[in-house]
């Protein structure tokens, strides 16, 4: 069974990179954001799989929670900073836009 | 120690890490910069180290990337590139990493082999802290035990760092004292918040449970993974979390930044009167088995053991009040007012 | 190939510092260098971290340990602690020093009103 | 037993993540982009919890319940959070006036 969770954990991981491409390229701050909670999420998985191979998850529990809970955090600050800056700066500070067909 | 996960975890954060220096968008890269955290903390989690994971996964990965955001708010988001000089700039920095690199590569060869039992680190003085912790302290725990017992000495002075740092801050943007007459109402007029009201339920519900999920943490730090600086820093981050799901100001009626700063000092203050308690009773300094001569019905084990949740009750208190301190001054700039 | 594999660990910790040191020294922007910072303190933690961990060992917390009654530990059981110790103090630390490194940058800013090396040391003069 | 409705779980989970990383690396825009990664990120990743928590539960024990409720709390705490982190990521890319993508007409196409 170790075996298998350590197939899951790589398949993970590789699926994880994947979605980090989208986290590099973005191409705006709001898809890296995005990109980087489910890497976050998929993390909190990871470390509980960790546990189960250290053969003792009650040690790795609490990191997984905290984990999670500072994950929310990081999103919604990011997605505060964009709310409050439309606010401010109308003009200027916002998402770039970009013609999204034009990637084709 | 599995070393599947070990390789795909380094190329996801050496991969992240040349990311977060090359975009061109310093929101961007305090994302991705965060995305490289949790990635760190991953894997020290699979070297082993539970305790540096948990306080990466709190400070690191959490705090510090709420830091960059509020402090990218306040000033220029876009990277300008160089004027003159781009290429020489580029040259220097490539020549100097490299002369660095090869120097530390080629001292690499006198290095023990990964994860060798027997390298000199692990062969000198660990042992000792392996094998007495528990017959010295009843500690199961080993770091916790060396962090605030053996090395405690150590300890105190980092936690004093850590009030300095906060100090700097606000001797640097802080506006202390006059706060009321710089603060102006903001340009829409709107008071509440901006943040939709099923960000604010939410938040408000996981709030309490995250407080008390810090209490848990310090208390629970001798006996598995946390202590003070990891519950002190998720303590700090629920009041964090207030803050950017309500507003600056809300926060600041719960926790103003005199109480603030008032338990800053008392955390140093409980940290260091715990040791001049045991230089007053007689040993030496940070020496908590004296303390069962007051403390009842304990031995001078299970002294040492208490003297413990003590000192890391002072470093809870001194984290999370300055966490709250660094956020409050970089996200308002040291005005207080509605913040980031 | 064989060394590379054996001591795999040193040589990501020279490759992360590598790039911290490069940012820290090209990149003209502040917040990129503090950025830059942050990530040779991560590769220095990467260091001290990998030479404590030992094959076959778990995590440096002892089971069962629960009350002064024990049965021997053995050593090579359980990672090194120490420096884990000492690298939990410098993370908290770090960010300590991160915040100091940010105010800064953020009071730059509001004197000089750019994050740039090159114009902030146009306008000085 | 156990094991094979672990695997199974498992299985689902992977494939559910497998088919969000698509839904991130293919889709044309940002909404998108947004719903694949909001809904199966929290499913794989609460049923992945749940298989684990069924794998513990092979010597059941005291202590084994305790950490069972606190992977279940974790699970909870996704199960509610990463939504609302949808909701704020979504508004905020629609306040900030992000266009949705709508399929190119030809003469867009010659531009």
């Amino acid at each position: 069974m170790d075996n298998f969770f350590i197939a899951g954990g790589v398949i993970l991981l590789v699926l994880m990179l994947l979605t980090l491409y989208r986290a590099i390229i973005g191409p705006t701050a709001i898809d890296r954001l995005m990109a980087v909670n489910v890497i976050g999420t998929k993390t909190t998985v990871l470390l509980i799989i960790i546990g189960m191979l250290f053969n003792w998850v009650e040690m790795f529990v609490d990191i997984a929670l905290a984990y999670a809970l500072l994950n929310f955090i990081v999103t919604i600050a990011t997605s505060r900073y964009f709310q409050h800056h439309k606010n401010l700066c109308p003009i200027g500070f916002g998402i770039r836009h970009r013609k999204e067909g034009a990637r084709k | 120690m599995i070393w599947q996960f070990d390789l795909l975890i380094l190329a996801l954060g050496v991969l992240c890490a040349l990311a977060s220096i090359s975009l061109k968008d310093l929101l961007s890269a305090a994302i991705v910069f965060g995305a490289y955290s949790f990635l760190m903390c991953l894997l020290w989690t699979e070297m082993g180290a539970v305790d540096v994971a948990f306080t990466e996964a709190a400070v690191g990965a959490g705090v510090s990337t709420v830091f960059f955001l509020a402090a990218v708010y306040h000033t220029n988001r876009a990277v300008k590139p160089r004027r003159r000089g781009r290429l020489l700039h580029k040259l220097v920095g490539l020549v100097t990493a490299a002369c660095i690199g090869l120097l530390l590569l080629s001292a690499t060869a006198d290095f023990p082999t990964w994860a060798d039992p027997n390298s000199p680190a692990s062969v000198y003085l660990s042992p000792f802290y392996i094998t007495e912790t528990i017959p010295q302290t009843a500690v199961p725990n080993i770091v916790t035990a060396v962090l605030a017992d053996f090395r405690g000495f150590d300890t105190m002075f980092e936690t004093s760092v850590i009030f300095v740092a906060g100090l700097a801050v606000l001797a640097i943007l802080g506006s202390y004292g006059r706060r009321q007459r710089d603060y102006e109402p903001s340009p829409t007029g709107q008071d509440a918040a901006h943040q939709s009201s099923i960000v604010q339920t939410a938040c408000r519900v996981f709030v309490p449970f995250m407080q008390l999920f810090a209490l848990y943490v310090v208390a629970h730090g001798h006996h598995s993974p946390g202590g003070g600086f990891q519950g002190g820093v998720i303590l700090g981050a629920s009041f964090i979390l207030v803050a950017i799901s309500y507003d600056l100001r809300v926060m600041q009626r719960r926790l103003r930044e005199r109480l603030a700063m008032l338990f800053a000092g008392l955390g140093v203050l409980i940290y260091a009167g715990i040791g001049a308690l045991c230089l007053v009773l007689g040993a030496n300094f940070l020496d908590y088995s004296i303390l069962h001569t007051i403390l009842p019905a304990t031995s001078p084990i299970m002294a040492r053991s208490h003297g413990m949740l003590g000192v890391e009750i002072g470093v809870a208190f001194t984290v999370m009040a300055i966490m709250v301190i660094i956020y409050v001054n970089v996200a308002s700039h040291g005005k207080s007012d509605r913040g980031l | 190939m064989e060394m590379l594999l054996a001591k795999y660990n040193y040589w990501i910790y020279v490759t992360l510092m590598m790039i911290g040191i490069y940012a820290m020294i090209a990149k003209c922007n502040l917040m990129k260098k503090i950025i830059g910072m942050s990530i040779f303190q991560t590769a220095i933690i990467v260091f001290y971290v990998s030479i404590g961990a030992k094959k076959g060992a778990t995590i440096p917390i002892i089971a069962h340990g629960h009350g002064v009654a024990h049965e021997a530990v053995r050593v090579a059981d359980y990672v090194n602690p120490l420096p884990h110790v000492l690298m939990l103090t410098a993370i908290v630390v770090g960010v300590g020093t991160l915040g100091v490194a940010l105010a800064i940058a953020m009071s730059i800013h509001e004197k000089y009103g750019s994050l740039e090396e090159d114009e902030i040391l146009e306008r000085q003069e | 037993m156990i094991d094979i409705i672990v695997m199974i779980l498992f299985g689902i989970g992977l494939f559910s993540f497998f088919s969000t990383t698509v839904g991130i690396l293919r889709f044309p825009d940002f909404y998108s982009r947004m719903h694949a990664a909001g809904k199966g990120d929290v499913f794989s990743s609460v049923v992945m919890l749940l298989g684990l928590v069924i794998y513990h539960f092979h010597h059941p024990s005291l202590d084994g319940v305790l950490v069972a409720i606190k992977i279940l709390m974790i699970s909870l705490f996704i199960f509610l959070a990463s939504p609302t982190a949808t909701h704020a990521i979504i508004s905020a890319g629609f306040n900030s006036g992000v266009v949705p993508w709508a399929k190119p007409k030809p003469e867009e196409d010659k531009q």
